[in-house]
This record gives C-alpha cells, sequence and structure tokens, in this order.
C-alpha cells in the first residue's frame, strides 16, 4: 500500500525527460527526490500529480493507479503538491489562497448562500477558521489579510504549503519546499514537515539544499539524466560516488 | 490618476444636472423642430445629406418669414444606432418639448423610435422611411418619401412597357431593412406583370465586391437586372457589372436607393443607362426644385440628393401645417393641420398625405444620361 | 575590466541577490558557482542588462553602465549566452549566427560565420536547418558559436553544460578553456562547480543571494566549504 | 417629485439600455472570472431575444414564460458551444465564438421566422424598467453570491492559474463550461427583454459591435468585482447623452471624445472605474517569470 | 466552365487583397502575440488621404500611393506609442490591448469622419487608365492584374525583407523571444515600433488599393473587411506570413466557390465563418500555423 512510482518514462518530442524510473516511498515517511538541473525531477512530480500523463509506466497509491487521472482527480485521492515556480494566486491574499486550496473539503453550497442561510454563515467561519489554522501552522498568522504577492520569497512558499494543506492530504509533493529560504526559515519548514509526518502524513520532496535534505528525509532517491541512480539513506546516497559526480562533475577528465 | 477619476466623477455628475436643469422655456412664435437623422455610423451619409437638406429650409423659412413664426431646429445624431434613437426621441420630446419631429433616418430605427411618440402625441414625419408598416404605428406618424411600393410598380410597369422585359435577374442586400422589403416588393410586383425571375443573388451592407454574384448574373443573360441596394452598394454593382462585360443592353433597373447625385459620381460611364424609379426627378423643372438645387449647391458646393430633397420639402410641409393650425407647440393643432394638407406645391411636386398619412405624389422613372438623371423616355 | 559594487537585484518583494562585489580582469576567467537558487543568474543578468539592479553600480572598463540598455551593452562587448541556450528556434542555424553578428558591421560577418563554422563542423554540416531540431549539444555549441560571433570583450556563459551529457559536458568545457588560451575574458556561472574551477583562475562562492566566498579557483577546489555549499554540511570527503 | 417624473420622461430609455447592457455585460462577466476571453454573449442574447420574441409574438405566451423560455434557450446552446469549444484559448477562444456570433446573425438574416434583415416585429412592448432592475439586482446578487460558493472558488483559481487550480482539485472542464452556459442564460434572458422593450429585434442588434461593447464594458468597469461591468455598462451607455449635456456636438467630435475615454481609462485605470470605488489591488506586473540561478 | 473561371479570377483577386490587409494584421501578432484591432482603421485612413493627396493635393497617384502608405505607417507608430507600449509590462495586456486597439479604432475613426467627410469619396476618373481584357471570355482589368501584382510583390518584399534583411531578422528574433534578441543587442521597443510600423504601411496600402478598385471610399469601409481580416489570420495560422497570403486566397476562393455552387450569395458569409470554426476545433493553429496553441 505505498506510493509505488513503476517503470515511469516521459519524453517530450524525442527528448527523454525520465526513463524506467521505479521507486517506492514508504507510507508516513519523508522521501527526498534529488539530482542535479535537468534530471527530470519535476517532470516526475508533474506525472505524479496527474498534471502530466506518463509516456509509460504507472503510478499505484493506495492500491490506486493514479497515472491516467487527471490532475483535479489526483487531488480528490488526497495527493496534494507545491511548485517549484510558486504557482500561487497573486492577486488574492494569504488567507483566500489557503481558502482557494479548500475547494474539495469545502461544500459551499450555493442555495443556502442565496438564501442567506445561517448554515452558509457557518461554513464560511469554519472555514475561516480553519484557513487561519493554516496559516498559523507555516508561520503566516499574521499575515492572512496581505496579498500574496507582496510576501517575500520564503513566505510565498510557505504559504503555498499552507495551501496544500488546505487539502487536508494523506501525500505532500513538496517542489523545493525550502528554495531560497534563509537557514532559521528553512529550519522552521523542517519542524513543519516533521510535525505533518507525526500526523501520518506522506512527504515526497524534491530539493536542492542538501543540509535540509539529508537532515530530515529517511530515504533519498538520486536522479540523473532521467534515470534513477540509487534510493537509499541519507548517508548511503552521500557517500555514493556516482552522487558526488553528478553533482559535482566527473573527476576525470578534470585537469 | 486620483485627480483624472475625481475628474471622471465630476463630470458625470454635471452632465446630468446640466441636462436636468436645461429645459428651455418655450416660445409661441418659434416653432420647435426636432431632427433626428444618423449623423454618424453606418448611415452617416445619408443622415449629412438630410441635415444639409433641413438646414437650407430652416434658414431660407427663417430669412423669410421676418417677424412670423420661425423655426428653431434641434438636431440630433442617434449614431445609426436604434438605442440612441430612442434616447434621443425622449430627449426631444420630453426634454426639449419640440413640436414635431423630423426622421429619423433609418426605417428600422423610426420602428422603435415612433411608437414614444405617437404614445405621448406628438406629430413625426419621416423624410426617408420607405419601410412598410411605419404609418401604420399611429395616427401622428406621417411620411413625405414615397415608399418603394409605390415607386416600384411605376417604375416596372414604365420598364417591362417600353423594355418589353420578360427575364431578370434580382439582386439585393438581405441585411438590410430597406433593401430587403424593396425586393420583397420587386419580386411581387415582376410576377404580377408575368416577368420571369431567373434566380436572386444578395450582398451584405458594406460589401465592396459584387462580382461573384454578378458573374453567376451573366451567365444566366437576363433581359435586366432588377436591384434593390442603396446608392454605396448600388454604385459599385453598376461599374462591377460593366467592367464584368455584362452588355449595355441588359439595364440595370434601381428604386429610390439609386436616386442620388453619387451613382454618377461614383459609376461614371457605368451608370449610363441606370433605370432609377424615385420620388424626386433631380433635373424636374418644377421652379421649386429649380431653386432648391441652385441654392444647395451654391451653399454645399456639390449637388443634392433625394434624402437632402425630401428633408428640405419635409421642413417646408410642417412649416406650412403649423402656420395654417396658427400654433407653434400645439402639437394636437399641429398633427390636426397635417392631416389636412392637400395639394400644396413643393419641390417635389403636388404634394398630398394619403388616409394612411403616407405620402402622395407622382413617382418619376429616370434614366441615367450623359452623365445625368432625366425623365426615361427610351 | 568589469567591476561590480555593492550590487542588488530583486524580483518585486523578493532580492534574488544582496550587495555582491565581484571583479573580472581582462583575459580571466572568473567563475560564480554555487547551488540552484543562489543568485548567480540573477547576478549575470544584472551585468548583461536584462535585469535593472537596483542598487549598486556596474563597471566595464572603468565607465558605469548600470543604467545602459542591453542592446548598448551588446555594442560595448558585453555579451551574454543565456540559460537554456536560447537559440532561434524558427531560424536556420546560419541565421542564429548572422544574428549573433546584429551589431557589427555587415562585411565582416561572412568571414566570422567561415571561421565559426571551421571550429565548429556540425554548424556547417546543419547550416540551413532550423536551429530547433538540433540536439540539445548542438544548441549549446550554437549558442556559443552565436555568443562568439559579436566578437565579445567580455563573454558571459551562463549554465552552459546544464542539461547536457558527459560527454557533451566535456566538449563544452574543452571550448571554454580553448577560448581561455585566446584571450578571451569569460564570466562563468556553472552549477557543475568542479569543472567550472578548473578552467577559472579566480571564483566567487554565491549562497542565498550573497557571496559567501571568493578566492583563486585552485584553492577553492579543495575548500570543504564549496562541497558544503553543495551537499550540504555534514559531507566528508568522498571515499 | 415632478423633477424625477420630468427626468424619467427624457432619460427613461437610457436607463432602460443601462440595466439591458449591465445585464449583458454581467453575463459576460462570469465567462471572464474564468479567464476565458468569449465574443459569444451577443449572439446568446440574439438567441434569448428571438426565441423569447417567437413565443410571444407566435404562441402568445405570457411574458415571464417568454423570458425563461429565451433564457433556457441560449443556455442549452451556450452548453452545446461550450463543450467543444472551452478547450480554446485567450484569442482563439475570441475567434471561436466570433465567428459563432456571425453564423447566428447569418441565420438571423435568412431563416423566415426571425423575419430576416427587417428583423422580428410586432413584439409588445411591455418590459418595464423595474423589471430590469430587478432582473439586473437578483443577477448581481446572484454573481456576488456564485463568487463565494464552491463554483465561484473554482472560476477565480482557473483564472489565476489553471495548473494550480488543477491540483486543488478544480475540474476545469466542467466548471469552464457552467460558467460559459450561465453567462449565456443571463445574456439570453437580457437578449429577451430588450426583444420586449423595443417592438422589434433586428439581426444587427446582436451583431459583433455588441460582442465588443460588453467586453469593452467590463475592462473599462472593471472585471474583478461584480458592480464592475455594471459601472461599465452605465457610463459607456450615458456617455452620449452626458457628452450632449456637457455641449459636444454630435458626429466626429464625440465619437473621437469617447475614444479618447476609452483609452485613458484602460491606461491608467488598469482595474476599471471600480478601483475608484473599491481598494482592488494592482494588476499583477510581469516580473521575470520566477527567475533562478 | 468560363463562369468557373471567371469565378476563380474573381476570388483570386479579393483573396490578394484580404491578403495583404491580412499580412499586416498578423505581423503584429507574430510579433507580439497581440491583436491590433486598429488595423481596420488604418486600413480606412490609408485609402481616404490616398485620395486626398490626388484630389485636393493633385498628386500623381505613383506619388500618392507610397506616400499614403508612409502616412498609415506613421499612424502605426502612433499606435504603438500611445495604446501597445503603455500597457507592455502589465500581466494582462492581452486583454488590456485589445480594448487599448479598439479605443484607437474609435479615435481614427472619429478622424476619418472628420477630415473627411460621411459620403463616400473616390479618386478623379482617370487616376490610372483601365484596359479591359476578354480572355476566353474571362473578363480581366488591367487594374484587377495590376493591384495583384502589387500586392504580390508588397507581400514578396515583406517576405525577402523578413527572411534577409537585418532588420528583418531582427523583427523574427523578436518574436521568436525577446530575451534572446535583447541578448544579441537587438534594440527590442524600436523593432517593435518599426514592426508596427510596417503592419500599417501593409494595411494602409491595402486600403488604397482596395479604394482604386473598388472606386469608393468612406469611413467605415474598414468595418466589412475587419471580421474577414480577423478570420483570414486564423485561417492562415496566427504570425504566419505565407498562411496569412494563403488564408486571404482560401478565404476570397472560398467566398466566391459558395456563389458559384450553391447559385445564390445568402450563405457565402456562413459557409466562410462555418469554416473558420471548424479550422479552430480541429487545428487550432491554423494552414501554416506554428503548431504550438499559445496560451492566454
Amino acid at each position: 500500500m505505498n506510493l509505488s512510482v513503476d517503470n515511469i518514462s516521459r519524453s517530450f518530442g524525442g527528448v527523454q525527460a525520465l526513463m524506467d524510473v521505479s521507486f517506492e516511498v514508504e507510507l508516513g515517511t519523508i522521501h527526498g527526490l534529488i539530482g542535479p538541473n535537468g534530471a527530470g525531477k519535476t517532470t516526475l512530480i508533474n506525472i505524479l500529480s496527474g498534471v502530466l500523463p506518463p509516456t509509460h509506466g504507472q503510478v499505484l497509491y493506495q492500491g490506486l493507479s493514479l497515472h491516467h487521472l487527471p490532475a483535479h482527480q489526483v487531488a480528490a485521492l488526497g495527493v496534494a503538491r507545491t511548485f517549484q515556480n510558486i504557482r500561487l494566486f497573486p492577486t488574492m491574499t494569504c488567507l483566500e489562497n489557503v481558502q482557494a486550496g479548500q475547494h474539495l473539503t469545502a461544500e459551499r453550497p450555493l442555495m443556502p448562500r442565496l438564501l442567506r442561510l445561517p448554515s452558509a454563515g457557518r461554513e464560511d467561519r469554519e472555514l475561516e477558521e480553519r484557513a487561519r489554522d493554516n496559516l498559523v501552522r507555516v508561520g503566516l498568522g499574521d499575515r492572512a489579510s496581505h496579498p500574496a504577492r507582496s510576501l517575500s520569497y520564503g513566505e510565498r512558499r510557505r504559504l503555498e504549503i499552507a495551501r496544500a494543506l488546505a487539502l487536508n492530504p494523506s501525500l505532500l509533493l513538496l517542489d523545493e519546499p525550502v528554495a531560497g529560504m534563509r537557514r532559521g526559515e528553512a529550519a522552521e519548514v523542517a519542524d513543519l514537515i516533521r510535525s505533518l509526518v507525526q500526523g501520518g502524513m506522506t512527504i515526497l520532496l524534491i530539493e536542492h539544499n542538501m543540509a535540509f535534505v539529508m537532515e530530515i528525509c529517511s530515504c533519498i532517491t538520486v536522479l540523473n539524466f532521467g534515470r534513477v541512480i540509487t534510493t537509499g539513506s541519507p548517508d548511503a546516497v552521500r557517500r555514493h560516488r556516482d552522487v558526488i559526480e553528478a553533482y559535482l562533475g566527473s573527476e576525470r577528465g578534470d585537469a | 490618476m486620483k485627480r483624472f477619476s475625481r475628474f471622471l466623477l465630476w463630470a458625470t455628475g454635471c452632465a446630468i444636472f446640466v441636462a436636468v436643469a436645461v429645459s428651455p422655456a418655450i416660445s409661441a412664435d418659434k416653432i420647435k423642430m426636432g431632427f433626428v437623422f444618423s449623423m454618424t455610423g453606418g448611415a452617416a451619409s445619408y443622415g449629412v445629406s438630410q441635415k444639409e437638406g433641413a438646414q437650407l429650409a430652416v434658414d431660407q423659412i427663417n430669412a423669410a418669414a421676418g417677424s412670423g413664426m420661425q423655426v428653431t431646429p434641434i438636431f440630433e445624431d442617434d449614431a445609426s444606432v436604434p438605442q440612441q434613437g430612442t434616447n434621443v426621441y425622449n430627449k426631444l420630446i420630453n426634454g426639449d418639448k419640440v413640436a414635431v419631429v423630423i426622421g429619423p433616418t433609418l426605417s428600422n430605427t423610426a420602428k422603435i423610435t415612433n411608437p414614444i411618440a405617437q404614445q405621448i402625441g406628438v406629430t413625426v414625419l419621416g423624410v426617408s422611411n420607405t419601410a412598410g408598416g411605419i404609418t401604420e404605428i399611429g395616427d401622428y406618424i406621417f411620411r413625405n418619401s414615397l415608399t418603394e411600393a409605390v415607386v416600384i410598380p411605376n417604375t416596372i410597369r414604365v420598364a417591362k412597357e417600353k423594355l418589353g422585359l420578360k427575364k431578370v435577374v434580382l439582386f439585393y442586400g438581405n441585411d438590410d431593412a430597406f433593401t430587403k422589403s424593396g425586393a420583397d416588393v420587386f419580386r411581387k410586383v415582376l410576377q404580377a406583370e408575368g416577368i420571369q425571375i431567373l434566380g436572386e443573388q444578395t450582398f451584405a451592407k458594406g460589401d465592396r465586391d459584387f462580382s461573384p454574384q454578378l458573374t453567376q448574373i451573366k451567365s444566366q443573360s437576363p433581359d435586366a437586372i432588377i436591384c434593390s441596394a442603396l446608392v454605396e452598394e448600388a454604385s459599385g454593382i453598376v461599374s462591377q457589372a460593366r467592367q464584368l462585360g455584362i452588355a449595355k443592353n441588359v439595364r440595370i433597373v434601381g428604386g429610390n436607393g439609386f436616386n442620388s447625385p453619387a451613382l454618377i459620381k461614383n459609376a461614371g460611364e457605368a451608370a449610363e443607362g441606370v433605370i432609377v424609379g424615385a420620388a424626386w426627378n433631380f433635373s424636374s423643372t418644377n421652379p421649386l426644385n429649380v431653386k432648391f438645387v441652385d441654392d444647395y449647391t451654391k451653399k454645399y458646393n456639390h449637388p443634392p440628393d433625394q434624402f437632402a430633397a425630401q428633408a428640405f420639402a419635409g421642413v417646408f410641409i410642417v412649416y406650412q401645417a403649423a402656420k395654417s393650425a396658427g400654433t407653434a407647440d400645439n402639437r394636437k393643432a399641429i398633427r390636426d393641420a397635417m392631416l389636412k394638407i392637400k395639394g400644396i406645391d413643393t419641390l417635389l411636386g403636388k404634394f398630398s398625405f394619403t388616409e394612411g398619412r403616407d405620402a402622395d405624389h407622382s413617382p418619376v422613372v429616370q434614366e441615367v444620361k450623359n452623365g445625368k438623371f432625366s425623365v426615361f423616355v427610351k | 575590466m568589469l567591476e561590480v559594487h555593492d550590487l542588488t537585484v530583486s524580483y518585486g518583494p523578493i532580492e534574488a541577490v544582496r550587495e555582491v562585489s565581484f571583479r573580472v580582469e581582462a583575459g580571466a576567467v572568473v567563475s560564480l558557482v554555487g547551488p540552484n537558487g543562489a543568485g548567480k543568474t540573477t547576478a549575470l543578468n544584472a551585468v548583461s542588462g536584462v535585469i535593472p539592479a537596483r542598487r549598486g553600480r556596474i563597471l566595464f572598463e572603468g565607465r558605469d553602465i548600470t543604467r545602459m540598455s542591453p542592446h548598448q551593452r551588446v555594442s560595448e562587448g558585453i555579451v551574454q549566452i543565456p540559460e537554456g541556450r536560447l537559440v532561434l528556434a524558427g531560424m536556420t542555424v546560419r541565421e542564429n549566427l548572422e544574428m549573433g553578428a546584429y551589431r557589427r558591421p555587415r562585411p565582416e560577418i561572412a568571414a566570422s560565420i567561415d571561421r565559426m563554422e571551421a571550429r565548429f563542423p556540425i554548424l556547417r554540416e546543419r547550416s540551413g536547418a532550423l536551429a530547433g531540431t538540433l540536439s540539445g549539444g548542438e544548441q549549446q555549441m550554437l549558442a556559443i558559436a552565436r555568443g562568439l560571433m559579436a566578437k565579445p570583450r567580455l563573454l558571459l556563459l551562463d549554465e552552459p553544460s546544464l542539461g547536457l551529457a558527459p560527454l557533451i559536458v566535456r566538449l563544452i568545457f574543452e571550448i571554454i578553456r580553448e577560448l581561455q588560451a585566446g584571450g578571451q575574458t569569460i564570466l562563468l556561472v556553472e552549477q557543475n562547480a568542479r569543472q567550472a574551477l578548473a578552467v577559472s583562475s579566480h571564483a566567487y562562492v554565491m549562497e542565498n543571494g550573497k557571496v559567501v566566498l571568493e578566492g583563486p579557483a585552485e584553492s577553492l577546489t579543495s575548500d570543504p566549504a564549496v562541497i558544503s555549499s553543495y551537499l550540504g554540511q555534514a559531507i566528508s570527503s568522498p571515499t | 417629485m415632478e423633477q424625477l417624473a420630468q427626468f424619467y420622461a427624457v432619460y427613461g430609455s437610457v436607463i432602460n439600455f443601462i440595466g439591458i447592457n449591465a445585464l449583458l455585460a454581467l453575463s459576460l462577466n462570469f465567462t471572464l472570472a474564468a479567464g476565458m476571453l468569449s465574443l459569444g454573449n451577443a449572439a446568446f442574447a440574439g438567441i434569448g431575444g428571438y426565441t423569447a420574441g417567437i413565443l410571444t409574438v407566435h404562441l402568445k405566451a405570457p411574458l415571464i414564460v417568454s423570458l425563461c423560455g429565451g433564457s433556457l434557450m441560449a443556455g442549452v446552446v451556450g452548453l452545446l458551444l461550450g463543450m467543444p469549444v472551452l478547450r480554446l484559448k485567450g484569442v482563439f477562444l475570441a475567434m471561436a465564438t466570433l465567428a459563432f456570433g456571425e453564423v447566428v446573425r447569418i441565420a438571423a438574416v435568412n431563416l423566415d421566422i426571425t423575419g430576416g434583415a427587417e428583423g422580428l416585429t410586432g413584439i409588445p412592448n411591455i418590459t418595464r424598467t423595474w423589471m430590469i432592475f430587478l432582473a439586473l439586482a437578483l443577477a448581481a446578487y446572484f454573481m456576488a453570491t456564485l463568487r463565494r460558493s464552491r463554483i465561484g472558488w473554482g472560476l477565480i483559481s482557473i483564472r489565476e492559474d489553471e495548473t494550480a487550480a488543477a491540483c486543488l482539485g478544480v475540474d476545469i472542464t466542467y466548471y469552464k463550461v457552467v460558467a460559459f452556459t450561465i453567462g449565456a442564460m443571463v445574456a439570453g434572458f437580457a437578449g429577451a427583454m430588450y426583444a420586449h422593450l423595443n417592438y422589434l429585434i433586428t439581426p444587427r442588434d446582436f451583431g459583433f459591435f455588441i460582442a465588443v461593447d460588453l467586453l469593452v464594458y467590463n475592462i473599462v468597469g472593471g472585471t474583478r468585482i461584480w458592480y464592475g461591468p455594471i459601472l461599465g455598462a452605465a457610463l459607456l451607455t450615458a456617455l452620449p447623452e452626458i457628452l450632449r449635456g456637457v455641449g459636444v456636438a454630435a458626429g466626429p467630435v464625440r465619437l473621437a471624445v469617447n475614444g479618447v475615454i476609452l483609452l485613458l481609462v484602460i491606461l491608467f485605470l488598469p482595474n476599471g472605474l471600480a478601483s475608484l470605488f473599491t481598494r482592488l489591488r494592482p494588476v499583477a506586473v510581469k516580473t521575470g517569470r520566477a527567475e533562478r540561478t | 466552365m468560363n463562369l468557373l473561371a471567371q469565378q476563380l479570377v474573381n476570388g483570386l483577386f479579393i483573396g490578394s487583397v484580404y491578403g495583404l490587409f491580412a499580412v499586416g494584421y498578423t505581423l503584429v501578432f507574430g510579433v507580439l502575440d497581440i491583436l491590433n484591432l486598429a488595423h481596420a482603421a488604418v486600413f480606412t485612413l490609408g485609402g481616404l488621404s490616398a485620395v486626398w493627396l490626388v484630389q485636393a493635393a493633385g498628386m500623381s497617384i505613383w506619388l500618392a500611393f507610397p506616400l499614403a502608405t508612409l502616412l498609415a505607417g506613421g499612424l502605426g507608430l502612433l499606435i504603438n506609442a500611445a495604446a501597445f507600449a503603455p500597457l507592455r509590462r502589465r500581466a494582462d495586456s492581452q486583454f488590456s490591448g485589445l480594448i487599448s486597439s479598439i479605443a484607437m479604432a474609435i479615435i481614427f475613426d472619429a478622424a476619418a469622419l472628420g477630415l473627411f467627410g460621411a459620403r463616400s469619396v473616390r479618386f478623379p476618373p482617370g487616376t490610372v487608365k483601365v484596359h479591359v481584357w476578354q480572355i476566353a471570355g474571362v473578363t480581366i482589368t488591367s487594374l484587377q492584374v495590376g493591384i495583384v501584382l502589387v500586392a504580390t510583390l508588397l507581400m514578396l518584399i515583406l517576405t525577402l525583407f523578413l527572411q534577409r534583411s537585418r532588420t528583418g531578422k531582427a523583427i523574427r528574433t523578436v518574436a521568436e523571444n525577446e530575451r534572446a534578441a535583447m541578448l544579441l543587442g537587438v534594440n527590442v521597443s524600436g523593432i517593435i515600433a518599426f514592426t508596427f510600423f510596417i503592419s500599417s504601411a501593409l494595411g494602409g496600402a491595402a486600403g488604397v488599393l482596395y479604394g482604386l478598385y473598388f472606386d469608393s471610399l468612406a469611413p467605415d469601409m474598414g468595418r466589412a473587411i475587419e471580421l474577414k481580416g480577423l478570420a483570414v489570420i486564423i485561417l492562415g495560422g496566427m504570425g504566419s506570413i505565407p498562411g496569412a497570403i494563403l488564408g486571404g486566397l482560401a478565404f476570397g476562393l472560398s467566398e466566391v466557390l459558395t456563389v458559384a455552387v450553391s447559385g445564390t450569395s445568402n450563405l457565402r458569409d456562413a459557409v466562410a465563418f462555418t469554416v473558420l470554426f471548424a479550422i479552430l476545433l480541429l487545428r487550432p493553429s491554423g494552414l501554416l500555423g506554428r503548431g504550438k496553441l499559445r496560451e492566454a
């Protein structure tokens, strides 16, 4: 019943972005996905979240195959994500961004609203309260009424996480959650992610900040040129010769 | 930016205030005439002619009247849009309190504006509306423009008689009320006269290229092309027909819409031989008409068309009625006087209103000869 | 040749580069290295003028070019070969090269193209092909050749190895080395730190929009701080 | 009181047209709210107007039945049209809906039941000002409420970022078709009221230039809040009267002033007139798309 | 057979005028991804000002034609400066650009009405000498031939200019990628202004030719061709120059063939727009489009 990525391939007009990628994510853990630029990490997240269909292969989550579902149905199965290039709704406030994320968990029926029934007001208050809770959780409790575009880079990333949390997901896909953050900020996000997992969530994250990845992930998959180099514990990955080469360049052929 | 927005608000407020506050006093020795013409938009070329014709009439009346009843004209533009016509009607009738309204230019607009005047009881004189169903709107609605229903049968009869027409093609604009209803009349009359219709072709308002249709028509070898079009399209049709090699003896027959010097100006040589049934003849020797053509040409530097002539005549008819009613502001009295108009001299000839308040004077059939409209004799 | 003083660049409220200073001597290859998101490309874009500097000054041969428009900077001899190559996909390879020499006098262009095609034979072979049909490596060659067509006095190279297979990466660095031998001044931004340091004389390590370390390239190669900025602090030397 | 009656006598028709145009503009706002640029709403109004007119004239249906019938017919056509065309984006969607509008107009010109170019005549003049503004108020209330409902949140998410919206669980195709269909129904209702205001309707009442006008009302008024399109429609419908009031003569000058005002609004009030009344956030400025090193 | 041949000639002729009008339209779209709805107004003003130059200023058409073309180009610069450049950095520039170009169109229409009057005007008789040829029963006039030739020539020059010249390549570079163009030393805003100049000049030239042939020009003459121009560039593929030419011919031919086949002209525009609708659904990139669907 894990999240299993099974022989996924994806090409874009002849360019092979992913080739036979397979690995398992154990539920209730933090799994890292790393690799140099252009390794295919974001493509993989796009496939897992239903934004892109794979060319081959399948994705199984809790016994259901995800790979042929459109994004909104994947989301309905409890899979939420953030984006590497931050896709907030820039003209909306922080609170509204999170409330937009409640799309699946909120009914917001039209009729009681048109008739001004008290139930509508009650639901709105509950939803707003929940949205505020999520903002507090990511440390943006005091920014509720600020427009998203006025936030700093790091704050935007945290807001995206809050919006994803509004879906009450069981699996959270984070694409570079701490990119552009200062050290203290990243540490807060690390604490947040740990607490989420303690609450039973499963997290798959892409990140370039190695200190962060090594510290919080229990298992790491390394991609390079669309292929899996290795999957293993942080220690094993960090010592893996191919991984070092992939990141720092080959020592052979250097001066 | 803030200043600009404040300006917008301020301007809106002021405009509404001014519009409401200015409801000018009515003076008894001045008759207020409201004119609704299409001075911009699709029908602008007709509206501008009408305004010029009407303005000339007003100037002449006021110059001649001396201390008698003067005319205060209020010209409004409906931009060729029916909605704006409605707005302008309300403004003239309820705001300016005009005694009569002359216009609007387009029949379609008239169909939605004239009921407003009818309801309140203000005389409307249409000077260019030719579609059916206008004067039926009510007993305050008049027109001095001969309808196609009068002009066309006469034209076809004369043409059949003199040219021996047997088979023809009907060519008309199908997205315009004037040209479409003209075509309907043509069709009915042709059938009644036993002339065979080989086929029908249509065009849309604003079209400039008629060669595909004319090519089809040419291949059917008709005796004549019966055409319901306004002058813009008519000029193009006439010149392109000749260019495509449709022989001169295949006459082109048109209605009121063709009756404009612009046809000859635009189509030039190709216009020769075109037969035009109309309410007004440019070269009529009626002294009133000769004077009008002279005065108009002098004032505006170009010859008048039927739109200008009918607008000119319209102003005189209304003035006549008001004078005989002896009032400048009694709307009902003016209407009653209008009903009594019988056989007065106008540049259109002896003019009366029919019982249905439509124009009653004899139509003419003209032919373009040597670059001029002249009475069709063959 | 190039001096950058206290450069700050921001996108909206986000400061991607904060008070960064660096310099490039004539004839030298200098690299900016550091992990993703450190602000390297942003700094480079500020030098080429694609993104305006919010604060700070950029001097080129002693003249202040901070407010100069990008195309004027090209005329001055500052030429950037952008990340992701940005070849003109709908134009032919030859047209791409011609566009490289956009601000040079016309008569010189044909000869320059000949020289470029002699140096990169693949470009001669594919001369009439649309640039979009080239492979990634070929596109990078084209991008470099196109940049060189402008006869740059200062060449700004942005992530030339990005997304390329190891063999091609080696080839690209071969070319950089050749350029260096020919006396070309280069400011190089590269994630592949080892290769970058190997061709550079001096380097700046950036992290979070700031320069955290600078020095002669050789000394940085063995500096554990560089490795840690890439692979995390806990890392020991590879075994 | 007398002054008020006088005002209504002079400006009653302007007021009615403001209401109708505002309702039409609001109908397009449903679509624009989801980021879809449609030029089809004038055609939907036409379908509604003709259907209602035919119901009244030929079947002697009571007004309310005609109005609802027109609205429903427009909705059905909107649904059928929406499913294939809503895959298209931006200008392409605009062109497809424009082509649809032209085909509808040409059909109205050529059909007998619509009365051809002379239009459908004999429609009784039974729409009253209060009906128009009641419908407008209901539509505006519906619109404002809809924005806070599930559909509204979904549509706004789609406008802001389709991919992100999908990942939040928004079924994009469904919501787009719903918005398009609701818009068509409101437009159809407005068209039906218009038909019963004017004694006749003609194909030209619903042509390309009207479609563009609806877009202009929205942009000038502001698309982001429910009263934006109403403001835009009110200002631009009343503009000829306002200009007349301040003494700008009829003809080219008035036309030019019209154009200049439009240009000034679009240049200096990026969120439309609505931004004068409410503190709207500025339209996002294009920054480098999340530039990274 | 004669009939069909004559209809094909008709279609070729009107199609080449559509093509010339649409080329300018599509050029701006190709570079900026923006529709310039003031293009039809420039077309009108181009034609009208040529009449004025011939009639009032007494120029020969051979001088008036290029002058009017240049004048129209100048209007293009004005459109860019007033309606597009100020909006370029706005996120909704596609929407707002549409509206600001409508505003410019209204202003130009007002100018045409104010300067030249509402009535249709024409070139004085004898501005160009017209011969009529009958070839195998098909009628062709020298003016038609001349107009097809001039249109073809202008499109050929434009194509060559874009293919071969330095500035032409710079325009294509900006169309491909503004950022790359900037880095190659292209003055992007200058090139955009120049593109507007060429686009509008071509639109003006189309207006002069159109006016010459149909011999009647009025302030509203752009209205009839505006929608057809839009259809043509969709048909050919937005942004594609050869597509616009091909689309123009295809549209012209579809019009005449509808008349020829059905024998009546009621369906002429309906067929054309139905084809347009179908193309959008089946192949949104048009006949020669670049295959990619641009997002709003």
